[in-house]
């Protein structure tokens, strides 16, 4: 038998995240792939303290911590010191979501519209969970979270940052997600094969803010792709854009919905509504593909 | 390559810390097995050596054993309770039923 | 001034139970401070909380290094973390267990009681059966033994400050202060 | 009414009894329970008031900025790495003259990451122009949210009120709530002079040359030297509505002291207790804690220290470069007295290193054993 | 070689030489033409240097931090918004021990946009932990690039050379352009002790808690103290190698001085004439001008003021509900003193307001007629 | 005879735009259409300067002058500040291309994100020209600034903001120029009418940061649209394209580059490169648009 | 509303300036019909009234003057020479040949 | 030491000659200043330029308000804005004129020379019909009339420092120190 994935652990254990976190296996799969001559910028988010405290670190390759809004920036900087130095290391920022849609994404912008030479990569656990679930740009419509209170949930849809990306025509984007740890390993291989601003949004479902189980987090981000909530896509240039898990017989959406606490709240026509928006989102998306 | 470390170093004195926070060490001295109220305990009669176990660990506190049978290579999965946090993605994940089982932590 | 540390871990509303003795003693007049050893609050992993009890205002604001008492709702740390250290001499530990204070054992010179809150908590259906949130249990027992504040005080607190089933907590609360063993 | 908070959730109901009317605010640990209440007291109708969701503190301050300029009455609250993130904002809202009032909860700055407190990252904001009032206790807090208001709008000048993370952050207290009618009599809604209005067009801010800026700065200073006394009156007429009284200062057995510790925030109510112990001892030890940082009151330190023979300043920040703040600021008010005391300065708790009673009772009897200060910096509880 | 430029080219030509290798910079009035002509360099190849056109301040400044923590030399310049908007990111610098040379052109601080001089943008910075070095000419301003490398990465602090808006970004001087040989030797390559580096990995500036925290900021107070004296020493180096020496502090006709004048930048220029008239009046008036403002020279300006009557602090900025920050900053310094004269403290050329020697003659006559400073401030130009 | 745009003047002479300034024009379009229920959020760019200085106004509606990188959350302050009193004013965020395409994304998509009820309008003169013409993210390919010169010239393409705008699906978005008010008009009219967060760019070129005389500005504005650099357009919800000026006969790109200084330097090639970029574009457009 | 005036304001006392920057004058003071080189001027006999001029001007320095003519509301283009910065886009604009034409402005 | 205000307009390059002539004078081992009237410079809006030359080190950096000597690049500007305000009494003013110096006319004492800048500039092609770059021109006419350093000087730097026609800009100069009346 082989290994679907690569053997060699980087990430070590010990970390700091909560039971069943998303956002620890998704570096755990994006070391495993990139290797050891790479270096991460990181923000704030959860892994600025999954991670460990000085003088302690779980992830073995180098790690700068930086402002939660300049994980392109600090990335960008790392990899021209690097080249001038006549080094070739690869420089990846990782942010959470809120890094990245929200209070990251000039940085972001400005990285990929300059074409620096950084992979970006978003774990995305859809709200500020490291300062105890707050709303972000990525939170779904009608989510709970702590600013977004079952009184009045989250009352616009996430905001579409791939096609906003897309828009930028970066020379790659993927989707990836931790229950699909074969498909996030080929995209990280593809993505370090290319030159220029790189983005890959991994889909790290976060139990205690999603008020859901830890034991079912790669289950939800399986039914995340299953219901067509969450795709798998690669896009090339900004314009190319492919499905890279196709989806046969979706799931209705309930299924991934009534997992989690933090859609605890919904009505039927909530559900309906999230159910309508995954169609028509799914159809937006058809066109891009070009099927 | 950082140390690994039986205990949290917390640096005492001044002349010891260096000039900026830079980490020296692992985080292996955090024996997360402490925060597992449910422990994951793996039926080797019953487990086919998937590896889909040790695929989804976000710890990762499941080893991959390698080990030869008829001239393969195979694996084997090992849970490290010293770092296992009792998440339960495994028995979750595990495709064959009843290959991991669970057992309260208790007092 | 009376100053008490809590031992849970993170999911078991260590620090809630810190909050809601506090707020019942301020009812009856007592100042009061109740406060997190802050850090990285994760489910499962160890958690502190400490309350200080005052007949005046309270002005000191730094650490309890010595407390007073010791309130365990978690018993599988003990072994795992020094729970004990700084303890005064004579002070009570008020632990969740189904034992008797004679099977508890800690070095030390202090008094033991028991409180079977898991086990009240699971019957009121409070938390999951894997984490079973055990506070209100808990601090039936803690009241019982150190007699901060009236019984009825604690239960109309405990009612007015957990978020979900108050009749269910306030029911554990009650049956805790019976159950309670150690300082007969 | 009376009920236990921390001191976040204190902050919160001072700008809900204030009736703040916008409220754009970002999360930061120790800070989001600030929000967190806020923004369900806004969701579930208690306040009538917009909270704005915005994406990063800098567009907290400048939405803050544009909703106070048209005459809203706006609350914000945020701590350490954001508050930093709005240093060029925070000079704006001054210069523009918006008397926002914002909660900062004291917390050291990063890198390291950190989130125990210190005060460096409100203090580094010294020269925005902004007032800054330390507070030691959750009551103190939402009674200045208050008193922050009246002044702030008084003088057109915005206002910061500070709470030490955790400490006071993330401490339950017991808080007498102001009852909501007499507060409204106590603050009278916003009207200022000048407003965004399209009835009555003005350009904001256009560029002002050499022959104009220089006044409209002097102006500045003159409004927020106007504060000084405010503060007293505000703090008074505080005192005999709602019983609680405040001041610039707060001194504590200072009439016949010898010697002064000077200090602020919760280290300054700690300070208190070991006051108490070193008088058992038989000490002439007061207590001065500053409690409006900016505008500093100069003239009351002045007039506390000229009885004394000796001053500690003790900080729970730092200049680098320099030394402590409050010590630095106090040695510069006092500087062209007759006679002033030799003042010391000690830096302790810097990234929420305990500081206990017993180390305020160990400074003061160090402070007392040295003939004079030799260096700017005496350091307590770093392990050297 | 002698080259007419100005000031802000003296600052492109001093991280040309300094062999400054990652320069990323976003352009603001008035400090454009720093970056424009290092764009032109790096285009052209003249320098072997990656321009990065960020997008912002932040970006310049996170981007700055990124590329020297992997051991590049770092070259950056802002002015004014720009700088204050990097904030929170020049504490970062400070945390991160990253030894960054920026230039800042002081400019007045918005709203009302303005564009002159004035030095509360970088001064407002002063509690960051970045060193700043005001100069007084372009000459001055290119040396101290050289220097400001030098002492920076011995001691593992970012530093900032400072200039005036307009009166010395924009003035054009003849400006001796030292050989590249000499600088090469006189600044050897940067060689961090840490660095980001696959081969040796380290995480930076990780999650410290209260047990960490201080004797890491501990370790910064001590290395910019180092910094005191390296900037002498580096001076004097400097003075040997290319016949230009400088130091902390500059003084003129201070030895027989009763009176002091002090002040910094262009302001202290224009002081020296200022200087020279009053003595051919007759006044015993002395010079002290602060080249390095962080760390602050104590100790030398203690000695400096141990020997006069009286002295006056000119302040081009202020800090609102205190005073000039220069002037504040030389009480602090000096307090503990035995017997210090009197000091005055005078805010003048507010927003680019000139200040002229006739202005800098009245201020100091003045001054000799008052009995004692009966305010923080001293207002000179304003109109009243 | 009737005027094809409103007459009133709301904008003021005496100025400080330079002759033949692109930006005055936008300005002095933008009022005649909003009136004087308006009020204005501007950044640091040259309307800065241009408005007059204190204590003087050349706009005669409220202006409220903000920092760089706020003109949007300024403007959402704005608005609440006016909802929370009741009262119903169109508050307009106005900008130029740096602060939108640069250093004010992150407030722009983060007022989008949440909808907020303002409309933003970038005019667009493609560089920094309040500084002395530095590349922003629009400036187009191959073009001259200070910080591109002529030995290094612009090496990335312009941002494609309204793509990126576009997925956010704000309400309404629209591109227009000074070379076209009366469609410049109709869009503003539409756009007032709408709730929510929208967005127009408005094409306005710049003689000195060109290096074009000024009498040529309207006429380099039309050439652009003449030529399909830049494209007049609305879009609604961010998936409804429609092209509201129709080319039939396209003219080559040089006659529109010829006219100006920053593109002095191209060589022929540069010159079919950037025609092939404008047919690349102009495909890509048509896609979206459907046709 | 605004107050025009023919002179800059510059307020000369701390007492008159307002506490904030606000403007309370219009640009009207700024003549800046000095900064012209050449000056466009109509030829009402060629122009037609299309008011293309009118609608182009950046400053605005071309009033649209109405009038009536044969009992139609007509519109005539009047340059403001104390205003018009002389940039050109006028007689580019104009559709009709040799409507306005220029004269330099000199010694 | 010798100060001198220069009067143009947006895109003449008024700011360029008080670089040119302070490079120049730098060269002969003067030490220099030249500066803007820094404000916003728009093309055909009036500005202002300033230089010091003196034998030793210029500490002062105060703006200039009572220059020796004027230099008028953009005639058109005379009675448009007031230009002699604060000059020297006896100081020298240098204008871009076709006419004779003693057709000028300015209220005070003053001395004035002429220089057909705007002709030499059209003739040599600097700059267009209607914006002729003159700066070049000018600086001829001050040289000859101050006499601040010598004409190679003044000519040599002018190759160095402006950006293209070299050649044609030399010759503007040479032809305009020929041509300025005055001071004869
Ligand atoms: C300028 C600034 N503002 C706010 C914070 C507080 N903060 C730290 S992490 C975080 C949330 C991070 O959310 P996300 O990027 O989604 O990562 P996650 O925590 O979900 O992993 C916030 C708000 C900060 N560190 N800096
Ligand atoms: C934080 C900050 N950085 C830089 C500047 C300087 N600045 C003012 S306007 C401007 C350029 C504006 O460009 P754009 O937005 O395109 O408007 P334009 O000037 O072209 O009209 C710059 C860089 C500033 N005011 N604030
Ligand atoms: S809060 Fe969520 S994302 Fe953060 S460590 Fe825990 S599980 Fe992971
Ligand atoms: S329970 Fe979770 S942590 Fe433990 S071995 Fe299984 S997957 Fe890993
Ligand atoms: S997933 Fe189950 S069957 Fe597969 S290796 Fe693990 S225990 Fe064995
Ligand atoms: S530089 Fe360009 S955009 Fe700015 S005022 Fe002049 S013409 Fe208008
Ligand atoms: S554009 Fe020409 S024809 Fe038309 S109104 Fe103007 S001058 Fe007359
Ligand atoms: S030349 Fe320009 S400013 Fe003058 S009227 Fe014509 S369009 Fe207007
Ligand atoms: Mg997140
Ligand atoms: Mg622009």
């Amino acid at each position: 038998m082989k290994l679907t994935i690569p053997e060699e652990e980087i990430m070590g254990h010990g970390h700091l995240a909560c039971q069943g976190c998303g956002g620890a296996l998704a570096m755990r799969y994006t070391l495993k792939t990139l290797g050891r001559n790479t270096v991460l910028s990181v923000p704030a988010c959860c892994w600025s303290v999954i991670d460990g405290p000085f003088p302690h670190s779980a992830v073995n390759i180098p790690v700068f911590h930086t402002a939660f809004e300049a994980a392109a920036s600090t990335a960008s900087g790392i990899k021209a010191g690097f080249e001038i130095q006549g080094k070739d290391v690869n420089v990846v920022a990782w942010a959470g979501d809120g890094g990245t849609y929200d209070i990251g994404i000039q940085a972001l912008s400005g990285a990929a519209e300059r074409n620096d030479d950084i992979l970006y990569i978003c774990y995305d656990n859809e709200a500020y969970m490291n300062t105890g679930v707050q709303r972000s740009g990525s939170t779904p419509l009608k989510a709970w979270t702590t600013t977004t209170p079952v009184a009045h949930p989250k009352d616009r849809p996430k905001k579409d940052l791939i096609s906003i990306m897309a828009a930028h025509r970066m020379p790659y984007i993927a989707t990836a997600s931790v229950a699909y740890p074969e498909d996030l390993t080929e995209k990280l291989e593809k993505a370090k094969s290319i030159k220029g601003t790189r983005f890959l949004l991994i889909f790290s479902p976060c139990p205690p803010g999603w008020r859901a189980d830890p034991k079912n987090t790669v289950k939800l981000a399986r039914l995340a792709v299953e219901t067509k909530v969450f795709n798998l896509l690669e896009i090339e240039n900004g314009l190319d854009w492919r499905i890279t898990k196709k989806i046969r017989k979706p799931k209705p959406v309930i299924e991934y919905l009534k997992l989690q606490g933090r859609f605890r709240h919904l009505t039927e026509d909530d559900v309906s509504l999230i159910q309508e928006n995954v169609e028509k989102e799914w159809n937006i998306l058809m066109n891009k593909v070009g099927e | 390559m950082p140390e690994k470390t039986e205990k949290q170093i917390v640096f005492d004195k001044v002349k010891d810390t260096p000039p900026l926070a830079v980490s020296l060490y692992t985080m292996d001295y955090n024996k997360t097995g402490s925060w597992r109220n449910v422990r994951p305990v793996i039926d080797y009669e019953k487990c086919t050596g998937c590896m889909t176990c040790w695929k989804f660990c976000p710890e990762p506190a499941i080893d991959a054993e390698k080990y030869e049978e008829d001239g393969k290579e195979k694996y084997k999965p090992v849970i490290d309770y010293e770092y296992c946090k009792g998440c339960g993605i495994c028995w979750v994940e595990c495709p064959v039923e009843g290959a991991i089982y669970t057992e309260e932590e208790g007092e | 001034m009376v100053e008490i540390r809590l031992h849970g871990r993170g999911g078991q509303g260590t620090v809630v139970a810190a909050k809601i003795l506090a707020a019942a003693t301020a009812k009856e007049g007592k100042y009061v401070q109740a406060f997190p050893e802050y850090g990285v609050e994760r489910r499962g992993a160890p958690v502190k909380a400490f309350i200080r009890i005052d007949d005046g205002i309270i002005y000191i604001k730094s650490k309890i290094y010595e407390p007073d008492h010791l309130v365990i709702l978690e018993p599988a740390l003990i072994g795992v973390i020094d729970m004990t250290y700084g303890l005064k001499e004579g002070g009570w530990i008020v632990v969740n267990s189904n034992k008797n204070p004679e099977e508890m054992k800690f070095d030390g010179n202090f008094k033991i009681a028991t409180v079977p809150a898991t086990k009240i908590a699971l019957k009121h259906h409070l938390g999951s059966q894997s984490s079973p949130i055990v506070n209100t249990a808990i601090l039936g027992g803690v009241v019982k033994i150190l007699g901060l504040c009236k019984l009825e005080t604690l239960t109309e607190t405990v009612k007015e400050l957990v978020p979900i089933k108050e009749d269910e907590n306030v029911a554990a609360t009650l049956e805790a202060f019976e159950l309670t063993k150690g300082g007969e | 009414m009376r009920k236990v908070m921390i001191g976040n959730h204190a902050l919160s109901y001072g700008a809900k009894i204030s009736r703040a009317q916008v409220i754009p605010a970002y999360p930061i640990t120790p800070q989001t329970e600030v929000v967190e209440l806020l923004s369900e007291m806004c969701a579930n109708g208690e306040m009538d008031a917009k909270f704005i969701k915005v994406e990063s503190e800098h567009s907290a301050m400048t939405a803050s900025i544009g909703a106070s300029a048209t005459g809203a009455r706006v609350f914000t609250a945020t701590s350490a790495q954001g508050l930093a993130l709005m240093h060029e904002v925070l000079h704006w809202a001054v210069g523009a003259r918006t008397p926002i009032v914002m909660g900062n909860i004291n917390r050291a700055m990063a890198p390291p990451w950190t989130i125990w407190t210190e005060q460096t990252d409100s203090l580094a904001q010294r020269d925005t122009g902004w007032m800054q009032l330390y507070a030691q206790n959750s009551q103190e807090v939402l009674d200045s949210v208050i008193q922050a208001y009246k002044v702030a709008e008084a003088v057109q000048i915005p206002a910061m009120v500070i709470l030490a993370a955790f400490v006071l952050s993330h401490t339950s207290e017991a808080v007498e709530l102001p009852e909501q009618g007499k507060v409204d009599e106590f603050l009278p809604p916003y009207e200022p002079e000048y407003r965004i209005d399209p009835a009555n067009p003005h350009a904001f801010g256009g560029l002002t040359g050499p022959d104009g800026y220089f006044e409209l700065r002097y102006q500045i200073q003159k409004a927020i030297e106007d504060a000084l006394p405010k503060w007293d009156e505000v703090g008074a007429e505080f005192g005999e509505v709602f019983g609680r009284k405040y001041g610039l200062i707060e001194t504590y057995k200072v009439e016949d002291a010898k010697n002064l510790i000077i200090s602020s925030a919760t280290l300054a109510s700690t300070a208190r207790t070991a006051v108490d112990t070193l008088r058992e001892k038989g000490e002439k030890v007061g207590l001065l804690r500053i409690r409006i940082f900016r505008p500093f009151p100069s003239a009351q330190i002045r007039s506390i220290l000229s009885s004394v023979d000796r001053a500690v300043v003790v900080d729970r920040n730092i200049s680098f470069g320099a030394s402590g703040i409050f010590y630095q600021e106090v040695k510069a008010a006092v500087y062209n007295e007759k006679n002033p005391p030799p003042i010391f300065g000690v830096i302790a708790g810097i990234g929420g290193r305990d500081v206990t009673k017993k180390d305020i009772i160990d400074i003061y009897e160090d402070i007392m054993r040295m003939d004079e200060p030799k260096s700017d910096i005496i350091w307590k509880g770093v392990r050297l």
